[in-house]
């Protein structure tokens, strides 16, 4: 039912309203639009226990995994896309005494799999998949199925119903109609298959935006419990349109993240040292300069009858 | 290695690419021989013309300009289950006799003594691609006879033959390496070597893989990159020797 | 992989290419961008014993079961939609003697979980379906599968693969990158089951302007063979921002397809009587003004980074 | 009809609007006490405002304007077997005892005296939806004791109920005619007389049904139309009278 109470609120507020401590918590996108504002509030509020879910962890899950947020990482790969390791995951699952982190490990067909089992509420997916791997020896939960036309044996995977999903867009309206370009991964199935969605975006518009060009809506405002306006809430991750990739960060991490302490200074400075994503960005002058994206329009199109 | 990697693409053809090396030779191959060449990232760009390197396979510059973008379980779906892919790129730290790959973990799974990222789209694309070309330097730790995890399986998983195991595509029909090129046997689906870098010699590559190594019937040599080609990579393509190291 | 063959070409030289005899034919579209002008091509070349399948038949299908093109129907809602039924599609099926049809039925989810299986090359679909209702007693290739989590039993739809799939859109480039917007249907999944892929266009378009959008690509040119410029090839159904659906000639059809000779002489005027659309168009003089789309524009969206 | 039928909807819900008197009753509503009502079409329009009266659940003024246009698979896997919507509207040519719809074959399926259009997304909105809301005119034609075929399953068919099916949704919690308004009795499913509209007898009502129609403990009377929802109906939802024939 679409609930008439309203969606807008601060990163504060939908973190707190929406996350609690063990819950399945999913930051999609695939390098595109990744919410650190999200995750950094889920630090600051000190959550633990969480179950982290995504197909690749990036940067924003080893903050978490470093700051002690996690209990059990779900996945399909966990590195420093273009750069490298995550050293606080690789730490928390490397060594003599065994994993820190409970890990339950797919491909990447296999958490869209997963995602897209959720979002039909269809109890598993059928995939025609890792015959050959040692993945199902790695994960007891990739099983199998005969289809009953060819006597086929497919591989399946199991539903993933989140308990909240967080969809970083370029624009929503209050209501939390998303509309989302570029790069769009598996977020529309992650959110269909949560039991509570938040929205960030970097522009609130007014209705008749979102209206203007429906076909543009990935997410419904009715499945949506929380929209939250953070401009460049997806840094160092980027949005299509908006700002760049900062790759140098990307590159910075595999320093900071391979010492503890630096690691340590980091999370201090920026993310328990500032209140909100304005604040982060202010430590940051010449960013915004640095990462603004250039101007590439869409040609039009033609709702009319 | 980039130029000898984008000579396996036709022109027209449909390319799963991959990040670093195989993205080099595949806009290597679109800006010289094979200018049709669709390339299609797991990210969901279909039909990619990155205006610059891109420094992952999720790079904004990969959408501008596209074909079609399209979400991941369409990537994985409609085009890749859907046997549209005619060749995946794929790299790994180790390629074992039969072309398994593993991008997981070294030691055991439980306790492994160096964590990988894990498969990412790896192990539906060797089975789902057409064939696939295997992207790896050459040594010793990356060439055993058996790796310690199948993320990505080859000819021959477990003993047990592709064909049998029902996968769709034909697996890895050539690893391009430093030194070598090596093919896979038609028959047994082992390893064997193929083609030798220009001053390298079969014992040296046979020291660097961790299996008796076979040489085919015609151990053929690997033109040198044509200048064009270097000029390209380095002055075009990879300026900033993002992949071009050392 | 990518041919180079030109792939632009006539109606005409597209039907006789990829529509033969005895094929597995798709003309999808639900309500929106539904090709009446391939359909009457189909009719003019004089296919025979055709599987037609499709969610809705709609009038074209009823007119190409009224031509004799058609050996079987493969559907899951058989009306004129808003008006009431099809006739030459019920004189067909109804009567003592039994049908002269072939009748394969499904539900709506049904038949899109068909195409969906096709085009994901997975033999089969699971959907929570069809439990208390006797179509799968009407139609035995409804069968079932047990979850291998839950132990649940859920229906199972088969695969579809047409031999060929044809679709009405806005644009495309001359490659075959097409653009859709308004209802999409199940056309990007008939497209991606189907052996062989026909566009037919409103709008052929500079690559540039497909290259300007591409989320807006729901039909990549990779998978079509032809590549067809018909502008009001839709009619009497429509194309959203080029013109409405003539909802005048779809109350006209109850009256002309109740009576055989009726139904004949609209054949024989308006589609063996002309050469192509261009030449049916000419027989409608006044039809263009009346139904031309006013404009309403898509709010624009940068894709620069 | 349309009036009595708007108010079974309340504001906010999330409602699968079919073609004819439905989509009628669901702007009736939207432009007077359910002004936050979410229309979903099957044919993938959300949240539609449509300017004029569609003609049919793809009418192009389904989709201008709209909050939301997706794929078909999305609105049957993603909207309603996900469990999103709360109220489906149903319609049919016949229906039982026990809420049954039958929109297939009068007559055997095999020889069919007529052959009706068949489910479209009846069925699985009838099986999803958590509850529906069935319209139809009242006759003995209409209600008959069981259909010929169930397209639509209600709160038994075959004699099981719809629990033992593991039916996510509710099933006809009732059912709007032109005479009287019927409902589900919560415990054996089979539907009994509600309400009556002014001036409309029980016995009259029973002689339409096809089997001996109880009456529920308390039948009420129908509220008579609003004069300002026949105003709006009549001048601006239908001004051409598409479907307020009669």
């Amino acid at each position: 039912m679409a609930d008439s109470a309203p969606k807008v609120m601060s990163m504060h507020a939908a973190i707190a309203a929406h996350v609690h401590d063990g819950d399945t918590v999913v930051i999609e996108g695939f390098t595109h639009l990744i919410c650190f504002a999200a995750g950094h509030e889920i630090i600051r509020q000190g959550r633990t226990n969480l179950t982290l879910a995504r197909l690749t962890p990036d940067l924003i899950y080893d903050q978490m995994i470093a700051a002690g947020c996690a209990r059990k990482l779900v996945f399909s790969w966990a590195g420093n896309p273009g750069v490298g390791s995550l050293h606080a995951f690789r730490r928390a699952v490397e060594g003599e005494n065994g994993p820190r982190l409970e890990l339950e490990e797919y491909s990447h067909f296999g958490m869209v799999a997963r995602f897209a089992a959720g979002a039909a509420r269809l109890p598993f997916w059928p995939l025609r998949n890792y015959m050959g791997t040692d993945l199902p020896r790695a994960n007891p939960r990739i099983a199998t199925v005969t289809c009953p036309y060819t006597g086929e044996v497919l591989a399946t995977v199991p539903a993933l119903h989140p308990d909240v999903t967080i969809v970083h867009a370029q624009r929503a309206d209050a209501a939390g109609n998303t509309q989302m370009w570029g790069l769009v991964g598996v977020q529309k199935e992650a959110a269909f298959a949560s039991r509570r969605v938040i929205v960030v975006v970097e522009e609130l518009v007014d209705e008749s935006v979102i209206r203007s060009d429906p076909n543009r809506t990935l997410i419904p405002g009715m499945i949506v419990d929380a929209v939250v306006l953070e401009p460049w809430g997806a840094h160092p991750s980027y949005a299509q349109g908006y700002y760049d990739r900062d790759n140098d960060f990307y590159v910075a991490w595999e320093r900071i993240s391979r010492d503890r302490d630096e690691l340590r200074r980091y999370l201090d400075e920026f993310v328990h040292g500032v209140r909100d994503r304005a604040a982060y960005m202010e430590k940051r002058p010449g960013l915004a300069t640095r990462l603004k994206a250039k101007q590439r329009h869409a040609s039009g199109v033609n709702y009319g009858f | 290695m980039a130029t000898v990697a984008a000579r396996e693409l036709a022109d027209g053809e449909v390319v799963f690419v991959g990040i670093g090396l195989p993205n080099l030779a595949c806009n290597l191959a679109r800006a010289t021989h094979a200018p049709n060449l669709v390339l299609i990232y797991e990210s969901g760009a279909v039909g990619a013309v990155p205006e610059r390197l891109p420094v992952s396979i999720g790079d904004p510059a990969l959408v501008t300009g596209s074909l079609m973008v399209c979400g991941m379980a369409d990537v994985f779906q409609l085009f890749l289950q859907n046997g549209r892919i005619e060749v995946g790129f794929l790299g790994g730290a180790q390629v074992d006799r039969y072309g398994n790959i593993n991008t997981t973990v070294i030691g055991t799974y439980e306790r492994p003594r160096v964590r990988l990222p894990g498969s990412g789209g790896a192990a539906e694309i060797a089975i789902h691609a057409r064939r696939t070309v295997i992207v790896s330097k050459l040594s010793p730790r990356a060439f055993p006879e058996q790796v310690d995890f199948v993320t990505s399986p080859g000819h021959r998983s477990g003993g047990v033959p592709r064909d049998a195991l029902r996968m769709p595509g034909a697996g890895p029909v050539r690893v391009i390496t430093d030194k070598a090129i090596l093919a896979a046997d038609p028959e047994a689906g082992e390893l064997i070597l193929a083609a030798l870098y220009p001053g390298v010699t079969a014992a040296e590559v046979k020291a660097s893989v961790g299996w008796p190594l076979a040489a085919g019937r015609d151990v053929g040599c690997v033109d040198p990159p044509a200048a064009r080609d270097l000029e390209l990579l380095r002055r075009v393509l990879d300026p900033k020797k993002l992949y071009l190291k050392g």
